[in-house]
């Protein structure tokens, strides 16, 4: 199983990235990805995506050996932008590389749900009325709550 | 003999500040008193979580730091 | 809705082409996407995809009408190779992008489940004995059904 | 007064050709006596459809093929 979990403070291109993952796992059957950027919807002008370094990327690690202990994969990928993002920029890249098809998207849409509303990040946009901090939709809890976790 | 506060997210900004150093020992009973009442009222919220040096506790009511331990005070999280 | 179906007789690269999907689809919140490619396990020496043209292609388009019906989408894309692939080769790439990540996700899982099982294509893999007709596992029939198809 | 007939996957191995001409106008019946005793029995498979014109037939026993028509004949499928 290759592994490559990033922290990444500076804006990243998932296309390239995605593309890298997949040259490195030519003999995986199938690779389900996600992709999730700034919705440049509303008035939000930037994301500030804020993390802690005794708890972020080690927490990005301990969801990494969860996913790897529950699925079998050959390759996982997990890229989480901190710092200010604009509009459209991409936030998060989760790939999985696997033999059969449920378990690569399994693993992706359950790392995904861990990042959203269980992982070590804080979020708050900035609207033309100042800044205001986002908690995860009830969605995004019933999500993750499908895995018990 | 100081141990670190570290506020994260919505509480550094009810902090007014990142981080602060307070007195050790630092205990659950002390924190209304150092932080002051909003900050504390924060804390009772369930989904508020304590760690001491990146070890998140299971029951912060139980937090006991010492000198030179960082404590971080932790907002509900929201990331992707 | 930006829809791109294609059925391919020559290689490509998934990459690139999520690479120019993620590029016209800039406003979307999320990408869910999966590439499947030819096992290169066992004796596998080459892999033929068949169609049939007067319902194949017809229905890749009625399977992205289905998916546009069910989610709500910003975009879909399904490439399908056709003819004669070598292991390690791609066939196929879904991708949806999407407002909400849920509807990416499940808009590409059940796509994927329906080329598996429910499209117009037959394969056969030529081994060191011959060639052999591959039919859906169980496995494949249980995805499929998990969608009242 | 033909009617094409296409052989497709491993129904082309069986009949040892992708497609045949045959005499209109032709319906299920005439099939075995047609195509001969092993790909009429493949055809008695649930799985087996036949399409007229790239339409599906819903019921393929209510196969009623004129001149000019181009009849399928579809083994299980898989693709991906």
């Amino acid at each position: 199983m290759a592994r490559d979990v990033q922290l990444l403070e500076k804006g990243f291109s998932p296309g390239k990235a995605l593309g890298l993952f997949a040259k490195a796992h030519p003999l995986s059957g199938g690779i389900a990805s996600f992709v999730g950027k700034v919705r440049p919807d509303g008035d939000v002008k930037v994301l500030e995506l804020v993390s802690y370094e005794h708890l972020t990327l080690p927490g990005m690690e301990t969801l990494a050996n969860m996913v790897e202990g529950r699925w079998p994969l050959d390759g996982l990928l997990i890229h989480h932008r901190t710092g200010y993002l604009r509009p459209g920029a991409a936030i998060v890249l989760v790939a999985a590389a696997a033999r059969h098809r449920r378990d690569a998207f399994e693993a992706v849409d359950f790392a995904m749900d861990h990042l959203k509303s269980r992982s070590w990040f804080w979020k708050r946009e900035k609207r033309s009325d100042g800044w205001h901090w986002i908690e995860p939709r009830e969605q995004d809890h019933e999500d993750a709550s499908r895995w018990d976790i | 003999m100081a141990v670190t506060v570290v506020f994260i997210g919505k509480l550094a900004d009810l902090a007014g500040q990142g981080e602060r150093e307070v007195t050790a020992p630092l205990e659950w009973a002390d924190l209304a008193g150092v932080l002051g009442e909003d900050l504390a009222s924060a804390l009772d919220n369930d989904r508020t979580k304590i760690a001491v040096n990146g070890a998140v506790l299971a029951d912060k009511r139980s937090l006991r730091a010492q000198d030179g331990d960082e404590v971080a005070l932790l907002p509900p999280v929201s990331g992707g």
